[in-house]
């Protein structure tokens, strides 16, 4: 394996000239650089279509970049062994866009799900689910299924299923599209909360109100390059 | 029945294919366990009837025409020539003629007091003894035997048998091809069920997927229900071949009488047919499995 | 091959449906077809075997064992003995006894010049007409005269092919039943590829009910996909058939020699066997639209 | 069939006493009475979870009411027959919260497909469709499926689709929870040209901003309730 590089030591996440299109369409993405260094908070920013969830994807290795290099948690994840990305996805918690919850299960076993599948006792699922999802407003909602969950509850099972486990690195697409004002300023600060224990946190989002309020350094996409603001 | 029963993230209970599976396996399963009988119970039937038909044979001489003195030495020569074609007929181990004495002691029965006959012309036997290992075309020996020696006859009954079994064997030969082919649309079915469940769940996969789950932690699931689908179908089958196959016996028996006295299965016929839901499951389980692997994979 | 070509809302071409459905009709037909098949070739021997079994046999009763005059008398009444059971048999015409002059002429090729036999206790024979419309159980009847009449046989070539036309008879009813079985599961399995379907689909299905389509134009484009798997597979099944059924046919026609002539179908079995895929293309198509529209009418 | 109310006339929607429980569920709404005559532009408005969504598919005909009576164009729906429903629901445009677009048609197919299902000729498809996906801002993407669109791409899409047929009623659950400000403000002149043109409008939504910055009327769900802001 690579050597861990002197200057990127600390950076959960590294862009070195990373360039993405999709099949043979238009570049969305070109002559990205930029390193989140590990425990930093971030705002990604830009106009519906400029390419965030594109960036976001690449992230958690949803997609590939057509040139440059990435690298998570300082290995190159071009040269990474497909056996070994379910390990490295472990530790991302993602908020995807659409939610992407499982129709079939409960809220409690969504949220449960990033523990199952890596292993945890029960014992601990039984106690710390119920105890996120009170804290996003859903102690009413432990046993209903997403199609029965209004829009913005759905997106709340999304956020707490993203942070369950505490990932190194949390990446939220759009989180508070579907709630009001009040429970997307709860829902960051239990970003905050998450980042003071050591998260690296990314978050993709529309709403300028939010992103003024906080004192986030920003990522602003604009003609496919990333620029820091 | 079911053998796995561990949480399993997908919604693999609900879906069409649950209630589908099965039901098509049962009818592979009953299709097989009917072919497959059918080939075990031709297969005795064959073999005793080849054990009829190869061993020895009788051929019959018809006296030829003529005064006493002349047919009866005519009809030697006949005799003669039909024991030298015989012999030289590729498996046929021996030809050899039965005297006139023997041949009257045969005749007893149907012509009463044989003294009388001593001195009439008679038709002669010749006992042939084939190599029961080598398969004799008894039809062309016939034929051979009539163009060649006038008024030689091969026993009849026999041609008849060796003709059945010719036509079983066919027939068997085409049980066994559908149960093989049976065999191949099963994979195939499992193949396409696992591809529509992938389809149907491919968003519950991507989301696991995404989430940091193995590949080997999603195919477990699919491969399981695949097992347990796969077993209740093939008992379901076995269930609904075992009377079915008992009618159709029982049938056969009343009907045929002293004709095919065993038409019961050899025991390696029985437990083939009891294994065989275990074989559909597997086969199930082993698809699902690679299917779902082979379709992760190419996954991100 | 595809009938229907119109637009389509439903994502129909993509799914594994698509490339399941035709291999499982096209198995179904297959086998649909070699049952079929088996049906009519079986059918067609049964009834010239029939034909043979049916109409006229013959009965020997061989002399009864004493002096020539003793023996003489005694055989008669055994021969008429024959005679009265035949009769009062069910489903028998007549029966007559032949005179010696006649049994004479029949066994010249037997035993040559007769005109020397003309005092010996020769084996009496009985000519029996039966009624070909009636199934007459000549097993049973050769037990009885045997039981009844010393040294009375029924003609034991004839017996065989009762027993045969009576096994191909069980034979056949099976193939039809595995027909008519598959005909079952054919729908079912439509029934669950639809259901399949649904689900695969029940988003685009609602977005599409939402939005103010009539559950006909729904049910509509499930029906013409069914319509075009069925009749795909149904052909492809039929291709299948075809030359396996030819080699078959082929193989028997080869082995059987003289035994089994006419091997082929008559042509109401080709145009049957010509005709399934269709019936398989229609059975998918009505099946899933009623599937469909059974499940839209749960909707709101 | 009923004569239509002669109060009711000019309503497009009349609730009357309606309750609405999931199941056996707590009752979401309870005692909800309010007619929106036809041309009006109405906010819904209401904390999530507070029953927004409930109250536009009981509209839409996607929810039956527990109780009470709801009129759609001065027919009640709880009489209606099924084979009328379809004729109805064309005349209703609806932009889902979850968007719904069907994944393997283009976006063009999308938002034909309320015009192909009432049966109009291709040539007015083929002009009328182009022409709105490029005020939405999609002109550059009339043959990209859905899941290839971002996130306010595939908003704009839903809402193109909602409005293609001119509906009578146009039903909008959180249109603007994808896109940002200005494509928001984009989106709510659509609206109002649209009302402007006689289509009955109900936007349900989050958005505070946004509904301060229109002058319309507003209905506000609380703890079950519908009142009139
Ligand atoms: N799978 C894909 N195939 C082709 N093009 C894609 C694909 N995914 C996204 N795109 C295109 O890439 C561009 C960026 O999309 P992306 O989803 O990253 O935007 P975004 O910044 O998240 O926008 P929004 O705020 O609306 O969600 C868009 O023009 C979109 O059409
Ligand atoms: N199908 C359903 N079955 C049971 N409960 C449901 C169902 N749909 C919604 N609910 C419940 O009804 C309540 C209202 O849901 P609704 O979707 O109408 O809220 P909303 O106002 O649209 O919220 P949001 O702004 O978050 O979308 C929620 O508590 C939800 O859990
Ligand atoms: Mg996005
Ligand atoms: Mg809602």
């Amino acid at each position: 394996m690579r050597q861990k590089g002197s200057n990127q030591a600390e950076s959960v996440v590294t862009f070195e000239e990373v360039g993405l299109r999709y099949g043979r369409g238009p570049e969305i993405l070109q002559d990205v650089n930029f390193a989140l260094p590990a425990g930093s908070f971030h705002f990604l920013t830009g106009m519906s279509g400029a390419g965030k969830s594109s960036l976001l994807r690449l992230i958690y290795l949803a997609a590939r970049p057509s040139s440059g290099r990435i690298r998570l948690f300082g290995q190159d994840i071009s040269r990474l062994p497909r056996a070994e990305m379910p390990a490295l996805r472990r530790r991302v918690g993602v908020v995807f866009q659409d939610f992407r919850l499982l129709d079939h299960l409960s809220a409690l076993d969504n949220v449960a799900l990033p523990l199952r599948v890596a292993g945890a006792r029960e014992s601990e699922v039984q106690k710390h689910v119920p105890e996120l999802l009170s804290w996003v407003g859903l102690s009413e909602y432990l046993h209903a299924k997403p199609p029965t969950l209004s829009g913005g509850q759905q997106q709340r099972v999304a956020i707490a299923r993203a942070v369950i486990a505490r990932p190194d690195l949390l990446l939220a697409d759009e989180p508070t599209g579907n709630v009001d004002d009040h429970i997307a300023m709860r829902l960051l600060y239990l970003f905050e909360e998450l980042n003071r224990l050591g998260t690296t946190i990314v978050i993709a989002t529309h709403n300028e109100a939010l992103v003024s309020r906080f004192n986030h350094p920003r990522l602003h996409i604009e003609r496919g390059r990333v620029e820091r603001v | 029945m079911l053998f796995f029963r561990r949480r399993s993230d997908l919604p693999l209970k609900d879906d069409a294919t649950s209630r589908f599976l099965p039901w098509l396996v049962a009818l592979m399963t009953f299709l097989s366990a009917v072919s497959l009988a059918g080939v075990f119970v031709l297969g005795g039937v064959i073999e005793r009837w080849d054990r009829d038909v190869s061993g020895t044979l009788t051929v019959q001489v018809a006296p030829a025409p003529g005064n006493a003195v002349d047919s009866e030495v005519r009809t030697r020569e006949r005799v003669e020539a039909a024991v030298r074609l015989l012999r030289s007929t590729p498996g046929v181990l021996s030809a050899h003629s039965i005297d006139k004495t023997r041949t009257l002691q045969l005749l007893e029965p149907w012509l009463g007091d044989t003294a009388l006959l001593q001195d009439l012309p008679l038709p002669l036997l010749i006992d042939v003894t084939v190599d029961p290992s080598k398969r004799v075309d008894l039809d062309a020996l016939s034929e051979t035997l009539k163009a060649s020696v006038p008024g030689a006859t091969l026993d009849d009954h026999r041609v008849w048998l060796s003709r059945l079994v010719n036509l079983s064997r066919t027939v068997e030969m085409l049980a066994l091809s559908v149960v093989l082919m049976i065999g191949g649309v099963t994979s195939a079915t499992v193949i396409y069920a696992t591809r529509t469940g992938l389809a149907v769940h491919q968003e519950v996969i991507n989301v696991l997927h995404m989430i940091g789950a193995q590949d080997s932690y999603i195919a477990r699931q699919f491969a399981e229900r695949a097992f347990n689908l796969g077993l209740a179908g093939g008992l379901l089958g076995l269930a609904l071949a075992a009377p079915a196959l008992g009618m159709v016996g029982w049938a056969a028996r009343r009907l045929e009488g002293g004709l095919l006295p065993d038409l019961s299965m050899p025991w390696t016929g029985w437990v083939m047919l009891l294994v065989l839901p275990w074989i559909a499951a597997l086969l199930a389980m082993v698809t699902a499995r690679f299917t779902v692997l082979r379709s992760l994979a190419r996954m991100p």
